[in-house]
């Protein structure tokens, strides 16, 4: 019986002990109508050799592609330390730390954490984690909400220019609570929201602007007018950065005069694999005035009866386990893990690593646009600077080249056809600094040749070299 | 000592960044950064000693008894992290076609069946990231369903005083109004309080069985009919899977919506906090709601489910799939219980509370419901000694810690005074419960003989008990300088 | 620089304090001109980031074969958790357990590890490891000589059907010591050490007798008879096992009337990945009469200053840092994570799982055997029961059915030719639990179509399906 | 607790095994096990519990100082575990042809050329499995070359009264007789008592440079042409590599053979007692009694190099090729060094030596050669402290652990009484080693004030002092039920 560890003498004496005679009569509070037979469907158990077998191929059976898409999801460099120690049973199969004394290792380490993002966001408070950046930017908006008391209104400006899966989640979350998100749209030459258009909003009552930096297509937003404008239109900002970019990109604490309100963005650039999407991590962090208002876990430095240092979740009175209907947010289980390997990769890189792989990026992805728009009919759509990505206008159908190079085993980055039709044929490219010189080169030249191709006989199915 | 009091000016772990800086003017002044963060600096073994020395100051599933209610801390295989470790699974970008992503979602896809299998619900999506981004999204279905049919009078959620804080939360979170129905002395749902509260207004109900009290609510079918007659729908928690996985099925008592705590009754690690998985299954009406996205197969062809398909889908609740590691955990889990071992959980966990709950009954403890039967679970009250020693729970858990054992939920649920919520999980050896059952009779001894040597506790750990609210008072939330 | 963790700071003080202008005056007591210059050959350093490339594209450039050779290592599934834990870095990065107080993870595990292998091979008392089992059976020997006050000859009897690499690593050892292994010839119809011809040696003086269980061609050796002979002949007896064998084959403990005197053994099967042949482990038991001769490290339990159970190296007068040129052997390091990791699988299968996992090689085997055998030509050569492995006679080359196998990605044996002409074409396979039926008709089919060209035309080079 | 004290008969982790029992009848029953082997029988939880906490009851270099003299206790990347795991070089077998070896073998080949150049030289075989067994393979090397020449009169190994154990007992498996040389008491060799035993019987003599007493020869040259002349050759046991990494080169110094530990300069792991690697390098002369196998490339391919390549050659030391897996890691340490990381080693660790000895010698310390600098280690006395206040080298040893301080190397070499051999590393931070200082002195001053507290030590372990007299003369060696 895998993870059973039942010996038969052990289950005679306990039932004896019960005063039973089986296991099954241990159920007999379940109306027998109700009782289900066997599970038929569900295969028959496997051994960890099976499992294993069938692991390795389904993983194989993806390959690995190289990987020339961002959009939401880098490719960096994880010491090896990283995943090492954050899988060392203790941190791994931890609950989340409800007695402190018993914890002390994961609590020490979150309010690490907590004095790691709020260096590198420059605001005053973070907490130890949201699902994801998507998630936080939904629990960022509710907080602007309900903090936002000169606004009455429920409604949140959004840039066109933020991660289209971000609109969408934040939409979904928050719309049941009757808050509207209201576009604002941008600049087609600098790929920037437009502050002209921008202002056509003044005067009218939103609780919040959210500041993409950078932007879904990689392009750096005007960071300090956004947040002056907003606090000058009575709005709260929410920052929503990559904190990987923050290494080098001014910190949302000190956008503009008083710096944003509320910051939240994706972690996973801190640490976590690709892996599909996920387990990554949600930051959001705040001005202190606002602390009261934060959804999830934060941890206190606080002293023991000997008077020594010790650790502790708390404010533990905005949360659903005390607060109930009332807490500041539903969510319970968080990301604790990813963040603990994140801790660890900001103490490893510092923040000259982080710097140093933020430029590298930026170095990569000047060098890939270079190779790409090297190419007859391949050129950059905005002219805004970049950081992690870049919008090029390709002379053939996006979804046929990244269809034909996919064949090839290369991802050659997102289309923005569906969620930004205006764009023409445009492709969002990210390289980040695990992309070498060769990478692109490969790049390059499979591309020179899925154009040649589809110019000369186009919608061709299966390409032939 | 923190890590940034080991930091220096200067000191580096270089093996780790890129060894030169590259150019950065190619970004305008006015948005970069003028100073560098204030990120600790270390060598690489430095950190190294200092996250492992850290970690040994937790307890764990991998090194203690954790019998902690309703969060089901059993053994995590540790083939889980290998296998959702393969490098072929961690270089997968979430936006890989799906000419690259068959494997992967052959795993999803399987995932999605066997839960449906388990929890007799007609689909599930996959995509909730934990128990309370699940609940958030089976609420939000329920009020999808009713708004699609145009019935907007429907304003209420009904929860049990015993749920768990995230129902109510999710369920405001979701834009209702919540009431609370009264638990019964024998544990149950008081039905007639519940029969006082239902009608028109009622969006439906939230409940998990065996509910958060440890025992099975026996008039289930009642309640389902009940509900059901007043136009509401059935919610359930899924946190406590594990009681009744492969015995008794929630679609089978009548429920509309379900969402499981994978990072329960799956085993995938709790990491300190997260990250879970928390997918929802529905019955058929509930189906054109469902988060996206999903993972259909056509007999040769694994494949996304997003807007397009699913055009009245609640929407998307994280960037990409939720936590697609969390799955691949489960996933293995599931396979490698198959559908014999899923029985073994549900009947070993039980026959452990069963066996806890009996022994420490005859030690002199007192049950909160003694005549029922347990369920995976079970609740303590420490209301006599709390009353007549001066020990309470809070001093009965931070002394279980002394002795080597992660105290069970302490006051939860709130409607049972001084209470522990003890949940041992099947992957405990018995003796590990004797054990248990030795330290809580020595406890009590204390408690009698040297009351003070309890309420003092914890003795033996990193730090004595702590200030809480000093913590929260004197807020101290990051390192300065 | 990495791994270095002084700042100029730290350097300038500790200059200071020394009282030196640099650190290069530390030297200042090497001859001048010994001085080298700079490492010019050496290349410049990698970061991480560099070198897990560089590593990923050797590792992926070996491809994955098939595998169907054993011929002393073997594929075998290993629970994850097993190196999971072995590479904690308390295990991972701790030294030999010198100071007791400080180590009792490491030597409580060894001292369960010895208990284990004495429960595995009926011996008395096991040491912690020597480097493999070939350098375990060079100091089997060693002790064989010192111990047998019986023989003068200082000549041990060793089977042509031991390894040949185990031949070769004892005699590269022991030639030093003038001790001389003497060969006893093989039948050639049951694949077993000739008795008779064994019989010839009756009377002689030799220190001791070795035997191999299984033998190199998988034969099981008739270990009763031969214990016996040898205790007859004023032989000691070593046995050379697989320990993962020994969960079903009679324990050395036992053979004959009174047991083996030494047994020794390659640990890899016990949780040791093939990884190119090592870090492995030799296995080393004796009789409790012979532990003072013993090389190597034992644990031995005993109390501390307040009565409490401990472990601590024992018996440490037979150890080179004691005893010095008259130490038991010149061994200091051993195989400890390798034992480390040994210990925790063998926890985890138990003697069931070792058991079940040796009947599934066997059956294996046998299904292997079946599937090549159908095949025209293709003929088993001993008639003896085998474990692990089996020889076969192709109707072609070894040589060059073994080079088109793999150039198919497939592993098809140990060609024998080299050691063992006098069997014509014979190659050892072997398929172990992890080789699924799949695998076995992938090397059947595979196997066919090579002979079948081979036959057509031999010596083709390139071969065009 | 043992493993054997949780098993219970019948109790198993069956997710580790084939689902069934094969049939065995193609054993002879006389062949077969009667009764199963008695090894512990516990469920997958018992055994991750069970050695996750013995882990935790080890120092170790991820978690404490560890000065421990002679043994290089320096920081492991973590990076080498990761990169040699990788499937690719795991699944590997040893007798894979070298179509399927290429990138392995590219690996073994680079590394026999980084060891030639930081050694000097001429050729480098990597096969030996430990530091012991390099000694073996040098000294089996330097009587093969005698052996070749006729010279059948050679009989001695001369070998520092300082040497490491191994040193005698290698040269003795060779068939060889030993001698010791004095040291004098400025640390270096007595030549003038060398030059008194140098003779025709002398095969040749065994040292490291820098000294086990931690000081630089600085008369090798001499010594090397006064060895050579009496027609012996010179072994070097670079077990001290780490002090001279790019500084100085053996075969520059006129040494014949050299062995490396890999596991101590090259930064693989020790593993609580290995595996290390231990390869020998020789000059042009020794080169054909090389041990097999070794790596040779053509320009375009890497190949083996055996027994046909090298008949001369003293053969084969393990099965196959040696710790493959060590050399990987040794690989890789070595690459992310590169040609400056190299002169960083013995810079930084001869610094934080001489700093560590200079501010223990200030605090009223001994040095047991204070006129001489340290290399990367150096020896306290503690004569004075044993002699004055009965506690001893031991005493304090074992004080340091109550601290998280593993002591360093204990009464070696013999020759220096109540000492402690101290090799900090080039990887401790200075805070580090400031701390060893200030709890040196804190010992210091308890064994004159309360000299029990230091006799009784360790308080703080697992354990307290155990004996080691009883563990010897009542051998219990293995758990009998
Ligand atoms: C009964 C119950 N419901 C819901 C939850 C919420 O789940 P999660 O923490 O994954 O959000 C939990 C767990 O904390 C629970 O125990
Ligand atoms: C100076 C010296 N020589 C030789 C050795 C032997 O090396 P190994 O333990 O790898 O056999 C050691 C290490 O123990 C050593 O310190």
């Amino acid at each position: 019986m895998p993870f059973i560890p039942h010996t038969e003498e052990d289950i005679r004496e306990m039932l004896a002990v019960i005063g039973v005679d089986s296991i099954d009569e241990l159920f007999d509070e379940i109306p027998p109508g109700l009782r289900c037979g066997t599970l038929d469907k569900i295969p028959e158990g496997l051994s960890e050799m099976e499992i294993s077998r069938l692991m390795q191929a389904r993983a194989k059976e993806d390959g690995q592609p190289l990987c020339f898409i961002g959009a939401g999801a880098y490719d960096h460099h994880i010491p090896a330390a990283v995943w090492q120690l954050a899988t060392r049973g203790e941190f791994y199969t931890a609950y989340t730390p409800y007695q402190a004394e018993a914890s002390q290792g994961t609590l020490q380490l979150l309010y690490e954490f907590q004095s790691m993002m709020t260096a590198l966001t420059g605001m005053d408070v973070s907490n130890t984690s949201l699902y994801d950046g998507a998630s936080a930017l939904a629990e960022a908006v509710l907080m602007a909400v309900r903090a936002n008391r000169k606004s009455k209104s429920k409604r949140i400006l959004v840039p066109r220019t933020l991660h289209p899966s971000y609109r969408k989640v934040v939409d979904a979350i928050v719309r049941n609570q009757q808050i509207e998100l209201v576009e604002v749209p941008y600049d087609q030459v600098s790929g920037r929201t437009n502050l002209v258009e921008l202002d056509g909003f003044s005067g009218e009552d939103f609780a919040a602007l959210v500041i993409p930096q950078p932007n879904f297509f990689g392009v750096l937003e005007p960071v300090d007018e956004l947040t002056d404008w907003a606090h000058a239109n009575g709005m709260l900002t929410i920052g929503v950065v990559n904190p990987l970019a923050l290494a080098i990109l001014k910190p949302p604490g000190e956008w503009g005069v008083d710096g944003a309100d509320i910051c939240c963005g994706e972690g996973q650039p801190l640490g976590a694999p690709l892996a599909s999407g996920g387990p990554y991590f949600g930051i959001l962090c705040s001005t202190q005035k606002l602390v009261r208002q934060m959804p999830g876990r934060i941890i206190g430095r606080t002293l023991d009866l000997d008077g020594k240092t010790g650790y502790a979740l708390t404010l533990q009175a905005r949360e659903q386990h005390i607060r109930r209907s009332k807490a500041t947010s539903n969510i319970c289980t968080n990301q604790g893990l990813v963040v603990t390997a994140a801790t660890i990769h900001m103490a490893l890189l510092g923040a000259q690593g982080l710097e140093r792989t933020a430029a590298a990026c930026l170095a990569s992805t000047q060098k890939l646009t270079e190779a790409l728009t090297s190419l007859q009919g391949v050129e950059p759509v905005f002219e805004g600077a970049v950081f992690h990505e870049k919008v090029l206008r390709l002379p053939i159908s996006p979804k046929d080249a990244l269809k034909l190079l996919a064949a090839h085993n290369l991802l050659g980055g997102y289309d923005l056809g569906g969620e930004y039709p205006e764009l023409g044929n445009a492709v969002l490219v990210c390289a980040t600094e695990l992309r070498t010189d060769d990478d692109i080169e490969t790049y390059r030249s499979k591309l020179e040749r899925v154009i040649q191709t589809q110019i000369q006989t186009p919608c061709q199915l299966k390409p032939d070299w | 000592m923190l890590i940034y009091e080991q930091s220096r000016p200067g000191r580096h772990a270089p093996a780790q960044a890129p060894q030169e800086m590259a150019d950065l003017s190619a970004i305008p002044e006015s948005l970069r950064r003028e100073q560098s963060a204030k990120l600790p600096e270390v060598s690489e073994m430095q950190a190294v000693r200092h996250y492992t020395r850290l970690s040994q100051k937790n307890f764990s599933i991998d090194t203690h008894f954790y019998p902690l209610g309703s969060c089901t801390m059993k053994y995590n295989p540790r083939a889980g992290n290998s296998l959702a470790s393969l490098p072929g699974l961690l270089a997968r970008h979430p936006h890989a076609p799906e000419t690259h992503s068959q494997g992967f979602l052959a795993c999803l896809f399987d995932l999605q069946e066997i839960l449906k299998q388990v929890t007799g619900m007609h689909a599930v999506s996959l995509t909730p990231a934990a128990g309370a981004q699940g609940e958030f999204a089976g609420v939000a279905m329920i009020r999808a369903y009713h708004d699609a049919r145009g019935d907007a009078q429907r304003t209420e959620i009904l929860v049990p005083d015993a749920a768990h804080g995230t129902n109510p939360a999710s369920a405001v979170m979701c834009g209702y109004a919540v009431r609370e129905i009264p638990t019964g002395s024998d544990g149950d749902i008081d039905v007639d309080a519940l029969k006082q509260v239902l009608g028109p207004q009622t969006a439906g109900i939230m409940l998990t069985n065996p509910s958060t009290v440890g025992v099975f609510e026996r008039r289930i079918e009642e309640i389902a009919q009940l509900v059901h007659a007043a136009g509401g729908l059935l919610y359930y928690d899924g946190a406590n899977l594990n009681a009744i996985l492969g015995k008794v099925r929630p679609g089978d008592m009548g429920f509309d919506v379900i969402h499981m705590n994978l990072h329960k009754t799956f085993s995938t690690p709790h990491g300190g906090g997260g990250p879970g998985a928390g997918p929802v299954g529905v019955s058929q009406r509930l189906e054109p709601y469902l988060p996206i996205p999903m993972v259909d197969f056509d007999g040769h062809d694994y494949r996304w489910l997003t807007e397009d398909d699913r055009p009245h889908s609640i929407g998307r609740l994280s960037a990409f799939a939720g936590n697609a590691g969390v799955l691949i955990r489960a996933y293995i889990y599931a396979r490698m219980l198959g559908r014999d071992g899923m029985h073994r959980v549900s009947e070993f966990s039980t026959l452990n509370a069963n066996y806890l709950l009996k022994r420490l009954m005859e030690a002199g403890f007192d049950a909160a419901y003694p005549e029922r039967r347990a369920s995976h679970e079970f609740i303590l009250t420490l209301k006599r000694q709390a009353k007549e020693l001066g020990v309470n729970t809070m001093d009965f858990a931070k002394r279980l810690l002394d002795y080597g054992v992660h105290a069970p939920t302490t006051y939860f649920p709130l409607l049972v005074p001084e209470c522990l919520l003890i949940e041992p999980t099947e992957t405990e050896a018995k003796e590990e419960l004797d054990r248990f059952i030795e330290v809580m009779q020595i406890i009590q001894q204390e408690a009698q003989t040297d009351p003070e040597q309890v309420k003092q506790a914890p003795h033996s750990l990193p730090v004595k008990r702590l200030d809480d609210v000093r913590a929260a008072r004197e807020l101290d939330l990051t390192w300065v300088k």
